[in-house]
């Protein structure tokens, strides 16, 4: 890029806010040279709904429905993350068995999540046919949910004090399988993307995010620990007796989209190892502590962390008494890791800006709220 | 640090200034004009070394802002909750972060656009979320807008 | 319940023929054209939250909007026939959305797809950016309730926007009034 | 005997009995005209017959059925869509440059057709036995990057332009290793003819006895012309992901469906040049010295052997977009320049060696 002598004719495009590879309705403006990305600035706000601003006016059972809205995929993770911090304020524990549903649905969620991506990065580096592999595992696992909670995508479930109905009781026999058919499957992931000429080609040493960089710029989840940062708030600040399984937080130094590919699917090793654990070892007992129909927090401040499938998700509530919250303040992993977007896109061309955007795994209406 | 190694070196470090603590972080009340200092000094500091800022946003308390800093440290795993006064609503401005943590940016974009609150040293600071047109400052809690339907 | 056997027209009907008179030739491309419009709805890749996913998972192998012929997804709007409302429309997108639809060639179809998209849903109240139903921007022909509305009940959504299309004269609408050309 | 040599006849009778009625020279036009038309007709039945069998296909390998409602199995859905197509309005955007915009896909269109010209269906069943067949078709069909430029400039719209320049890179980069392919097998025949190309093939084809040279050939010619048909994973000039829909964003209706017909068009003629070069055309599977073989294949007409190896190759380009990602723009020139480019230079000089020695069967 150094080569003053030569004049460069800088074009302006437009990508969205209605464009493919933004997955929703982001508008990023490209300054390009040629295929070059010179420079990029996003546009949000197109999916902003104020979710903040309508929590203050619900109660705080009342407004954790808005959060599944939020980060669609890991609809379970948000509930979970609000209904710990409403149990934290009133300063009660789910009981072990709503625990231990938490985290099996949460996992879940972490797999469908991660499936889609890994579906939406082929679609958008022009390989089709790995959405309709990745959809084949992600519907069995929206039927579960379907089963116990009653919807396929924003359920809704998890609620202060534990969980708002018990397991459907065809639950871990359709998980078993579910693991049984992933784990033969995922060879299948290897042979259609992970393994390809051209896939690696478009992902290794392109888009590297330093660790620097992530720290700096706010990354969390599966993009900053693919340049090495550990982040994993599962470890860091475990929540619902995710101290009590084992499982390994994945990390990869390199930073490109290849590493933050590779991590993902490691994660979803990881996923599959936490629910194997778990899932035969459902605790008896009741599924939910019964709160009262209004809920108040004592006035003060609550902070709770919690790692969706992509990133530290931070529920702040604000209490001063009353039965709304003062403020709500939801701190969203797609938010900061959407700062690494332009550092990562300088120099690059527009097809790495798809691969990037798509290694990102960013959620539109995350990002907004 | 744990917690209370960190409250005995912020007091030795920042002395004067009223610490708090709440169930998750140590707060720290910093006085409008110190921020970006104490924010520094924390940052570089050795010790302390809060290379991360995880959160940052406002409150509206209807008399006056106040401002939220969530900071951690990616090799101690010590969290700071740093919190600022902002006495007048009308023209309330701070020193931007932006050149400490660069993820500072997008947060005060955001804060910004939702409550009214300017940022001196901000490289670029514009609403994200509304469009430019957008009249008043949402999350205020004197925000008005007809077109809102209340439950 | 037969599905099947509802010979009843179809309430969306609205271009009446006020003569009542109807050519045999006329009739017969009415019938031809309408037949290949309703077989060939190509969507428009529009979808802004929760709704697109499901979107999706009616394109995907266990849905299959494909049987139907739909899953010719276009990016451009040039190239669409349809354009499924997927999900919250704001006060900011409600301007592209509008261009969008105004880009696209006639015939052309909408379906709200999902609460956000016909009333604004679970943002209906308190929120100050949600638009209170699509409607207000662009003409819906199909709404599909849910939050978000099941695969199943999109393909049916769009299966009562064929039956439209097959009820519907081509030939003797008044053309509407040509919007804005924007492009 | 054969049914080629029926063809033929049929094809003789006509024009006997035109010549008896008309002037000679109207019977020639008319002649011209029926031609063109039937081979218009097959090429436009033959697109929306692959239409269908490539959402079949592409259902099959993405492990869902494709069409199935609109006829039996589906099979009317490509007639449905280009019904649809014609009677879409046609948009112009207000600020192009509106004489070019409207050419543009008559353009690709018509270059398309022409490089129809001197493939042979079956035996006698060409439309000219131009001596110089093959080098007019990569002559030819290299034109139709000017039609794609000129739609992407004329549409006033960047990611047209990206589109259309990135398709312009890639033809023209492509177009050598391309012609250098079909070189190979010239240089053996000792022909350009197509006719000429098809008889050298009488005992064997090309790609069996011409060594390893023709093999490389035949796999680089492939590559070259999924490259060139801008497709994937060589479709960036469209890349849906990255620019929309490229060159043809801003088209509309029957435009745009004459864009999707020259596509699956060049689809075509590379396919049957592929079939005719180094899989022999028409000609039957023969292997010298078997004579009791060489008659049964003698049994099954040109045109099937013909539409066969054809589609034998049209899978296997439909068998690449759905399976691999799309090539980023330098790299897809990279491939070009640094590896299909030397590569066939050097499988030239081997081939002219081995046509030289007369080392193939």
């Amino acid at each position: 890029m150094e080569t003053n002598d030569i004049k460069h004719d800088e074009f302006v495009i437009n990508v969205g806010p209605q464009h493919p590879s933004t997955h929703g309705v982001l508008r990023l403006e490209l300054w390009l040279d040629g295929e070059e990305i010179i420079d990029s600035k996003p546009h949000l706000g197109y999916i902003h709904r104020g979710i903040e601003k309508m929590s203050e006016a619900l109660g705080y059972k009342q407004f954790i429905y808005l959060t599944s809205r939020m980060d669609y995929l890991s609809a379970h993770i948000n509930n979970q993350a609000c209904s710990l911090a409403i149990e934290k304020g009133l300063q009660i524990e789910a009981p072990a068995r709503a625990q231990v549903i938490r985290v099996l649905m949460a996992e879940l969620t972490r797999l469908a999540s991660h499936q889609l991506w890994w579906g939406a990065l082929g679609l958008d580096l022009g390989a089709v046919s790995p959405f309709f592999y990745a959809f084949r595992e992600r519907e069995m696992i929206l039927e579960i949910f379907e089963e116990t909670c009653g919807s396929r995508l924003t359920m809704n479930y998890i609620t202060p004090g534990g969980v708002v109905n018990d397991l459907h009781p065809d639950f871990v026999r359709k998980v078993k399988v579910l693991i049984e058919q992933l784990k033969g499957n995922l060879h299948e992931y290897y042979q259609l993307l992970t393994g390809n000429v051209i896939f690696q080609a478009r992902t290794r040493g392109v888009g590297i995010l330093s660790a620097e960089d992530a720290v700096s710029l706010g990354c969390t989840g599966p993009v900053a620990r693919a340049s090495g940062v550990k982040c994993d708030v599962r470890k860091l600040h475990p929540y619902d007796g995710y101290d009590k399984v084992e499982f390994k937080e994945v990390l990869n130094d390199k930073g490109d989209n290849f590493a933050r590919y590779w991590l993902r699917i490691e994660e979803m090793k990881q996923s599959i190892y936490i629910i194997e654990q778990l899932i035969d070892n459902i605790p008896e007992g009741s599924y939910r502590e019964k709160l009262k129909g209004i809920v108040k927090l004592p006035a003060g401040e609550y902070y709770q962390r919690v790692e969706t499938a992509r990133g530290e998700l931070g529920v702040y509530l604000v209490s001063d008494g009353k039965k709304e919250p003062y403020r709500v303040r939801f701190r969203t992993p797609n938010f900061s890791n959407l700062n690494a977007l332009r550092p990562m896109m300088k120099g690059a061309k527009i097809g790495d800006m798809v691969s990037m955007m798509a290694t990102l795994d960013l959620i539109i209406p995350d990002i907004d709220r | 640090m744990t917690k209370e190694e960190l409250k005995s070196y912020l007091e030795k470090t920042f002395p004067g200034m009223t610490q708090e603590e709440n169930i998750d972080f140590l707060v720290l009340w910093v006085e409008k004009d110190e921020i970006f200092e104490v924010a520094r000094k924390l940052k570089e500091d050795e010790a302390t070394r809060f290379d991360f800022l995880f959160d940052e946003t406002a409150i509206d308390w209807q008399t006056h802002f106040e401002m939220v800093y969530h900071m951690t440290s990616t090799t101690y795993r010590h969290d700071l909750e740093i919190k600022v006064k902002l006495e007048d609503r009308d023209h309330a401005e701070l020193p931007s972060m932006e050149p400490l943590w660069k993820a500072a940016e997008m947060y005060e974009n955001e804060i910004y656009d939702l409550f009214g609150i300017r940022f001196s040293g901000h490289p670029h600071l514009r609403r994200i979320f509304m469009s430019n047109e957008w009249k008043g400052y949402p999350l205020r809690k004197d925000y008005q807008d007809d077109d809102v339907i209340s439950l | 319940m037969d599905v099947n056997k509802n010979t009843e027209p179809f309430p969306g009907e609205i271009y009446e023929d006020e003569t009542g008179n109807t050519n045999f030739l006329v009739s017969s491309i009415d019938k031809l054209s309408n037949w290949a419009r309703s077989n060939s709805l190509w969507p428009l890749t529009f979808g802004t939250s929760c709704c697109a996913i499901e979107m999706m998972s009616a394109a995907s192998a266990k849905y299959d909007w494909s049987r139907f012929g739909f899953e010719v997804a276009r990016a451009t709007p040039r190239q669409a026939d349809l354009i499924i409302v997927a999900g919250t429309i704001t006060k900011k997108m409600a301007p592209v959305l509008k261009r969008l639809y105004n880009q696209m060639p006639e015939p052309k179809y909408v379906i709200a797809m999902g609460a956000c998209t016909i009333t604004g849903g679970p943002f209906f109240y308190n929120s100050y950016t949600v638009v209170k139903g699509v409607d207000n921007i662009i003409p819906v022909d199909v709404y599909i309730p849910g939050c978000p509305p099941r695969p199943e009940a999109l393909l049916e959504g769009m299966m009562k926007l064929q039956e439209k299309i097959r009820h519907s004269r081509a030939y003797v609408i008044d053309k509407p009034k040509k919007e804005e050309n924007d492009d | 005997m054969q049914l080629s040599i029926s063809l033929l006849e049929i094809t003789r009778a006509i024009d006997s009995w035109l010549n008896s009625v008309f002037h000679p020279h109207l019977a020639y036009g008319i002649e011209l005209v029926l031609a063109g038309v039937a081979v218009i007709l097959l090429v436009v039945a033959m697109a929306i017959l692959m239409v269908y069998a490539e959402r079949k296909l592409a259902g099959f390998m993405q492990l869902r059925l494709g069409p199935m409602r609109v006829g039996k199995w589906g099979t009317m859905q490509a007639v449905a869509d280009v019904m649809k197509l014609l009677l879409k309005e046609c948009l112009t955007p207000t600020n192009s440059d509106k004489l070019m915009f409207r050419v543009a896909p008559f353009v690709v269109t018509i270059v398309s057709f022409m490089t129809l010209v001197p493939i042979a269906f079956a035996k006698g069943i060409q439309l000219w036995d131009i001596n110089i067949g093959v080098f007019y078709i990569t002559a030819v069909s290299s034109l139709s990057v000017i039609g794609i430029l000129m739609a992407g400039w004329s549409s006033n719209n960047k990611y047209s332009l990206l589109g259309a320049m990135r398709s312009g890179a890639q033809i023209v980069s492509y177009e050598l290793s391309g012609g250098l392919a079909l070189i190979v097998v010239v240089m053996m025949s000792g022909t350009l003819s197509i006719s000429g190309i098809v008889q050298a093939q009488a005992d064997g084809w090309w790609i069996i006895k011409g060594h390893i040279p023709v093999i490389i050939a035949f796999v680089t010619f492939v590559i070259t012309s999924t490259a060139e048909l801008n497709r994937a994973p060589f479709d960036l000039a469209e890349a849906e992901s990255e620019l929309t829909a490229g060159y043809h964003t801003e088209y509309s209706g029957m435009q745009f469906a004459m864009f999707f017909l020259s596509e699956y068009t060049n689809m075509f003629v590379l396919s049957m040049v592929a079939a005719t070069v180094f899989l022999g055309g028409w000609m039957p599977f023969h292997i010298a010295g078997l004579d009791g073989l060489n008659h049964f294949m003698d049994y099954i007409p040109g045109i099937v052997w013909f539409f066969g190896k054809t589609f034998f190759i049209l899978f296997l380009i439909v068998w690449f977009r759905w399976t691999f990602p799309r090539l980023r723009i330098d790299q897809l020139l990279k491939l070009e320049w640094k590896y299909l480019l030397p590569v066939s230079i050097i499988n030239v000089l081997f081939a002219a060696f081995i046509a030289l020695m007369g080392w193939y069967l």
